[in-house]
C-alpha cells in the first residue's frame, strides 16, 4: 500500500502531518532537537511569549496528580525580542514549521506582539492564548468571556497577515459559544483545551502544594473532557479545530481526529516520552494503513453517531 | 543530530543497601558514555500512567560495560515501584541531564565530599573521576558521609575506602561513626589553613552547613540541589528557584544544575 | 490520647462523622451492608430520585479512562414511591441516615419529590441534583444558571423541613456564582462536585463508547478541579461545603477538609474498595491523632495561605 | 451482618494455558465456600490507578482447600498487568457475585455443556457440581469446546474429561477437533430427540448460535453474559442490558445475571 496521504490545512496554513506540541511543554523545541526531528512534526507549537520577559511564579510550581499534573509556571518566557533573536533562528535552521503562542494583560498586548511576530521570517501562525487573565478588565480570563474573546481575535486578525488559532479555556460552562465568538473575531482556526483549573494541598503543612495555590492540570486525566469539547466545538464551528488534551499515545490522537479535530498537539506526554509526538505520527500512520485509508482527512470528524 | 534513546533498559543487578534503600544497574551504553558526575537520570518507575512523571536520580556510578547506577531510597509510589524491580527486569530511563559537577582545573587542592543519605549517590560517581588527579600531586581526598543509621552506609562507606579516599561518617542515631550531623564531621577533618575545595550533595538544611563553614572558611563549594520535576529537559520550567542575582528571573535546577556555585544559590 | 471529635453539622444535621458516600455510587445502602457498617457512615446518600422510576439510557452506559470513568447511567432509579416502600426500610433498619438525592426535569417535580420525601420517617435530608436538564428550558441545566438554581433551590426550601443541600455541577465558568444562587435561595449546604462530561471514542468502530455520546467524568483524575471548586466556594459561602470528587484515601478526604468542606462524599472508590469510606474513617481519625487536633473542626478549612 | 473482606490474596499457582491464556490460583476461602457456579469475581489487576477499576473473572474453579481459580485471556491492560503474577505474588479479588447457574432439579435430563474461549472458564466448575448428580441416573453429561487454535484447548479438554465428561472439540483454526464452530457440534452429540438442559458461555455471537438452537428443539439453555462492569454488586448500573420482556427497565447482569434463562435476554 502506498503512504497514506497525512497533509491537513489549518486555517491557509498547510502541514505535512496533524501532529503539532503544545505550548509550553515542548520548550522553543531545540529542547527536543536530539529525541525528535523537528522538521517531521506537522508544526513545532512553543513556549507562549510575552512583549516583556516574565520570571513567571515562585516554585514550588508543578505537582504530580493522579495521571495528571498541575502546573503554575506563571507564564514564564523569554519575551518577544529574545524569542526572535536566540530561539528562531534555531528552529528555522531546523526546518520546523513554528506556531507561536502569544499571551498579553490587554488587547493592546495582544495587537502589538501580532504585529511583532508578523515582521519575522520563519513563522507559520500565531496561537492566542486567551486564558490570560485580562488585568485592565479586573483579571478575569478573555477566554471565559465571549465578547473579550472576540475582541482579543479581531485585534490581532487585524495586525496579522498570519494564520490566527485562537486557544480555548476549558473553564467555561459553554466552550461553543467562547469557540465561535473567536470564529466571529476572524480566527482561522480554534485550539482547545488549555489546562483545567486545580489544586492540590499537603496535608502535611496544610499549605497549597503549589505557590500559587491554583495551576492547570493536564495529562491523560483530562483526556475525556478535552474530547468531548472538541467534539462540541467541532460539530459548532465551521473552522479547523486543533484537538489538545491529554493525548499521550497515536489512539488518543486519533480519538480527536474522529471527534472533528484537523490536527491535534501533544503536550504532557512529551516530559514523559520525548518521542511521543514521532511515535504518535508512526502510530497513526499504521492505523491508517490498517483501516485502508488514503488520507488522514477521512478520518477527520468520521465518528458515526446512533 | 544526535538520536538519544528513549527504549527501555535491561536491569542487569539490583540491590538493597539498606532497609529502604536500593541500588540498579541498568545497561544502557549512550548513557553511561555520555554521563558526566553529578548528572542525572529521569526514570519511569513503572509502565503505565500511574505515577504519570518520571522520577530525577543522580547518576550514581557508571560502568565501562556501559551499565549506569541510582541509589535510590523508598519515599513514594515511584521509588517503592522501583524497589521491587528485580535482575532481569526493564527500566527506561533517559538522560544524561543536566549541568554537573565542575572538576577543579588544577589538581593542587584538597577536596571533600560531602554527602548525606541519598545526597551520597553522586558523589561516588565524582570520586571516581576526582581519584585519578589527586593521586598525581598526593593532595587529600576526603569523603564524609551522613545517615540515618549506621547500616545505611555500611556498603557505600566501603566502596568509598576501596577508591583510596579517607573517609568518615556521621549518623543521626549514633549506631555507627559521629553521633550528629556530618557538618560537625568538616573541621575536624579539613585543616581551616589548607586549601579546600567542596563538592556537597544532600538534604537542605545539611547543605546550608556545609555552605556557611565554606564561606567562613572561603573554599570553593559546589552543591548539587533537588526539586519537583516534570521533564529533566528544560522545557516545562516547573523547576525554578529563586536567583538570588536577579529577583526578576529563576534558574533551572534541570538545566543550570543540579550542581551549582553555592555563590549562585539563595539560602534562606 | 482519647477519640478525636468527628461530628459536624451540615445545616441542621448534626452527623458522627464528616464521611458520607456520593449519590449513584453506592446503590441505596444495601449493596454495601456486608462490606460497610452503614450506621457507622456520616450518612448513606443514596441514588438519585426522581418522581416516576426511569429506565435510565441504553448501554453502553461507562467506560474506563484515565485513573477515572464516564458514565452515562441516565439516572435510572426505581421512582420515590418504590424508594419509599423497598429500599427506604432497610436503611432504617441499618439505623444509617440517610440523604436522599432527587432529580427533576422543571421545578414542579423537585417541588413534588421535596413534599413527598418530607411526608416520610427516617429521612435526614435532601440532595438536590442540580445537573439535570430543565426540559422546559429547553435542556439547559439548573445547575449551569444561577437564576434556574435559585430558583429550584427556593421551590424545594418552601416545600420541606429537611436539610437541603443542593449539589453542583463543575462544568460552569464560575462555580462560586451557582453556589452564592443557591444560598441566597435559603440552601443550607453546597454539595459539589458533580461529575465533569466527557467523552471516549471507540477508535476500532468510529463509534462513541457511551450509547449516549456523553457522560460524565469521576474518579482520580476529577480530584484536583474538584479540590479548587470546594476551595473558592467554601471561601465564597458561608453555608457549609460538603466536597466531592476523586476522593479514594483518607488523604483525599483531608485534602477537602482542609480547603474547607465541612463533610465529603466518597464515590467511585466504592466501586474499587467496597470497604473505601469505613478505611477513609479510620484513617482521617489517625490523622487527627498524630496531629494532635482534638476535633475534625479544626481542620476544616484550615488551609495556610502565604 | 456478615463481613466481607477485601484484603489481599495470596496467588498460590500460576499457570500459562496457551501463549495468551492463563490460570492463577488465589488463597480466598471466604469466596471458595460461598461461591456457585456461574458466579464472579471482581479482580484488582495491580495496586495503584492503572487500571482504575476491579475486571469480572468467572469463578473457574474452586478447591477444598479454599482457594479460587480464574481463567483469563490478556486482551489489555489490565489482563497483561495479570498475566505477569507469579506464585506467592498477592491479587486483590471480592465476591462472589451475580446469580449463578441454575442446578437442574431433577436428575433426568441429559446436559450439555457449551463454550467457547474464556467462556469456557466457568464450565469445569459447573461439571463438578453436575457430576454428583447425573451419575445418578446414568444421564449424559457432554462438554463441548471451541477456541481459536487447538493447543489453547489441550489442558482444559484434558481436565473435564478427567472428570468424566464426554468432551469434544472446535478450533477456528482447524488445529484440533472440529473445523469450525463449536455449534456445529451440538447436532453431532446431541440427539434432537432427547431431552437436553443446555449451559453456555462464550462470545455473543455463538451464544446467539446455540440459543437458536435450543429453542428449535424447546432445550433449556441457560447463558452467560458479559458486559462493562464497574462494581460488580448492583451499586453503578453501568450492566444494563435491554430487557426484552419490559422496554421500559434494564436488566443488570452483575445481579439479575451474568447468568440468565436464554428467555430473558434480547438475541438481536
Ligand atoms: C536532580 C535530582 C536528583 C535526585 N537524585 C536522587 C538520588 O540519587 N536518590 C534518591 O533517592 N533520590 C533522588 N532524588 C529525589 C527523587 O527524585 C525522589 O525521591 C523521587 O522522585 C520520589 O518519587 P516517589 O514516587 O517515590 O515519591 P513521591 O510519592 O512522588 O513523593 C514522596 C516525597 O518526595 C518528594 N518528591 C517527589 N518528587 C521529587 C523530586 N523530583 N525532587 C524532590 N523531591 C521530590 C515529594 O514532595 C514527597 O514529599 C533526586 C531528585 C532530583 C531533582
Ligand atoms: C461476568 C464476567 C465474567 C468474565 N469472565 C471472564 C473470564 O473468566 N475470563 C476472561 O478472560 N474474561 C472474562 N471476562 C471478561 C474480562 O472481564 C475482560 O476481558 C477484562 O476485563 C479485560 O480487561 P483488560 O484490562 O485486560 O482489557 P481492557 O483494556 O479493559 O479492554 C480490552 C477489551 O475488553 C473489553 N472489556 C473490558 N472490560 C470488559 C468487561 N468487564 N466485560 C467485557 N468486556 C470488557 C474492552 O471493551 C476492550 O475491547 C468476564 C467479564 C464479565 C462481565
Ligand atoms: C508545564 C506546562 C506549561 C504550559 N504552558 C503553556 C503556555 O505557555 N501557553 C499555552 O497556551 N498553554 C500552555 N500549556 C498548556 C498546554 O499547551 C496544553 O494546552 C495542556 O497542557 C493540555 O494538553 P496536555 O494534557 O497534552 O498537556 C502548558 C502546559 C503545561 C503542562
Ligand atoms: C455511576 C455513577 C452514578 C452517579 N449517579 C449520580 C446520581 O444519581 N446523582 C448525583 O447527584 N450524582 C451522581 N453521580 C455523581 C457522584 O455522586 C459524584 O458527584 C461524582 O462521581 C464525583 O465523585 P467521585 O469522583 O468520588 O466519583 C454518579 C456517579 C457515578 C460514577
Ligand atoms: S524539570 Fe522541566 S524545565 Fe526543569
Ligand atoms: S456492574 Fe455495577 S451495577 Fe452491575
Amino acid at each position: 500500500m502506498t503512504q497514506p496521504d497525512l497533509r491537513v490545512t489549518i486555517g491557509g496554513l498547510e502541514l505535512p502531518n496533524p501532529v503539532m506540541t503544545a505550548s509550553g511543554t515542548f520548550g522553543y523545541g531545540e529542547e527536543f532537537a536530539s529525541y525528535v526531528n523537528l522538521h517531521r512534526l506537522g508544526a513545532v507549537v512553543v513556549k507562549g511569549i510575552s512583549l516583556q520577559p516574565r520570571a513567571g511564579n515562585p516554585p514550588p510550581r508543578i505537582v504530580e496528580t493522579a495521571c495528571g499534573m498541575l502546573n503554575a509556571i506563571g507564564l514564564e518566557n523569554v519575551g518577544v525580542d529574545r524569542f526572535l533573536s536566540e530561539k528562531l533562528p534555531y528552529l528555522r535552521r531546523a526546518n520546523a514549521r513554528v506556531v507561536v503562542n502569544v499571551l498579553g494583560d490587554s488587547i493592546d498586548d495582544y495587537r502589538a506582539l501580532a504585529e511583532r511576530l508578523s515582521d519575522a521570517e520563519g513563522i507559520s501562525a500565531l496561537e492566542i492564548n486567551i486564558s490570560c487573565p485580562n488585568v485592565k478588565k479586573g483579571g478575569v480570563a478573555f477566554g471565559t468571556d465571549a465578547k473579550m474573546a472576540r475582541a482579543v481575535t479581531e485585534a490581532v486578525r487585524n495586525a496579522t497577515r498570519l494564520p490566527v488559532i485562537v486557544k480555548l479555556s476549558p473553564n467555561v460552562t459553554d466552550i461553543t459559544a467562547i469557540a465561535s465568538a473567536a470564529a466571529d473575531g476572524g480566527a482561522d482556526a480554534v485550539s482547545l483545551i488549555n489546562t483545567l483549573l486545580g489544586m492540590a494541598i499537603d496535608i502535611r503543612s496544610r499549605r497549597p502544594r503549589l505557590a500559587n495555590v491554583v495551576g492547570g492540570l493536564s495529562g491523560p486525566a483530562v483526556k475525556p473532557v478535552a474530547l468531548r469539547m472538541v467534539w462540541q466545538v467541532a460539530r459548532t464551528v465551521s473552522i479547523p479545530v486543533v484537538g489538545i488534551g491529554g493525548i499521550t499515545s497515536a489512539e488518543d490522537a486519533i480519538e480527536f481526529l474522529i471527534a472533528g479535530a484537523t490536527a491535534v498537539e501533544v503536550g504532557t506526554a512529551n516530559f514523559i516520552n520525548p518521542r511521543a509526538t514521532e511515535e504518535i505520527l508512526a502510530g497513526l500512520i499504521a492505523y491508517l494503513k490498517e483501516h485502508r485509508l488514503a488520507s488522514v482527512r477521512e478520518l477527520i470528524g468520521s465518528l458515526q453517531l446512533g | 543530530m544526535e538520536h538519544s534513546q528513549t527504549r527501555t533498559s535491561e536491569v542487569v543487578r539490583s540491590e538493597r543497601l539498606g532497609s529502604d534503600i536500593f541500588r540498579l544497574t541498568v545497561l544502557a551504553p549512550w548513557i553511561a558514555e555520555a554521563a558526566q558526575p553529578g548528572q542525572f537520570v529521569m526514570v519511569q518507575p513503572a509502565d503505565g500512567q500511574d505515577p504519570l512523571l518520571r522520577r530525577p536520580f543522580s547518576i550514581h556510578q557508571v560502568t565501562g560495560a556501559g551499565a549506569v547506577q541510582i541509589l535510590f531510597k523508598v519515599v513514594g509510589r515511584g521509588t517503592s515501584l522501583l524497589s521491587r524491580i528485580r535482575q532481569g527486569g526493564q527500566l527506561n530511563v533517559i538522560g544524561p541531564f543536566g549541568k554537573g559537577f565542575a572538576l577543579p582545573s588544577g589538581v593542587e587542592e584538597n577536596i571533600c565530599l560531602i554527602g548525606g543519605g541519598m545526597g551520597i549517590a553522586p558523589l561516588l560517581f565524582l570520586a571516581k573521576r576526582l581519584i585519578g588527579r589527586s593521586a598525581v600531586v598526593g593532595c587529600r581526598l576526603v569523603a564524609l558521609l551522613g545517615a540515618r543509621t549506621g547500616s545505611e552506609l555500611t556498603v557505600l562507606q566501603g566502596e568509598f575506602q576501596q577508591l583510596g579516599l579517607a573517609t568518615a561518617i556521621a549518623t543521626d542515631d549514633g549506631s555507627s561513626g559521629h553521633h550528629g550531623l556530618v557538618t560537625q564531621l568538616m573541621l575536624q577533618n579539613m585543616a581551616p589553613g589548607d586549601a579546600w575545595r567542596v563538592y556537597t550533595c544532600g538534604p537542605h538544611p545539611m547543605m546550608r552547613g556545609v555552605v556557611e563553614i565554606c564561606q567562613g572558611m572561603a573554599w570553593p563549594c559546589q552543591v548539587s540541589l533537588e526539586t519537583m520535576m516534570a521533564c529533566g529537559m528544560g522545557a516545562c520550567l516547573g523547576c525554578a528557584i529563586t536567583n538570588p542575582k536577579d529577583p526578576n528571573s529563576y534558574l533551572h535546577v534541570c538545566k543550570d544544575g543540579p550542581v551549582f556555585e553555592m555563590s549562585e544559590v539563595a539560602w534562606r
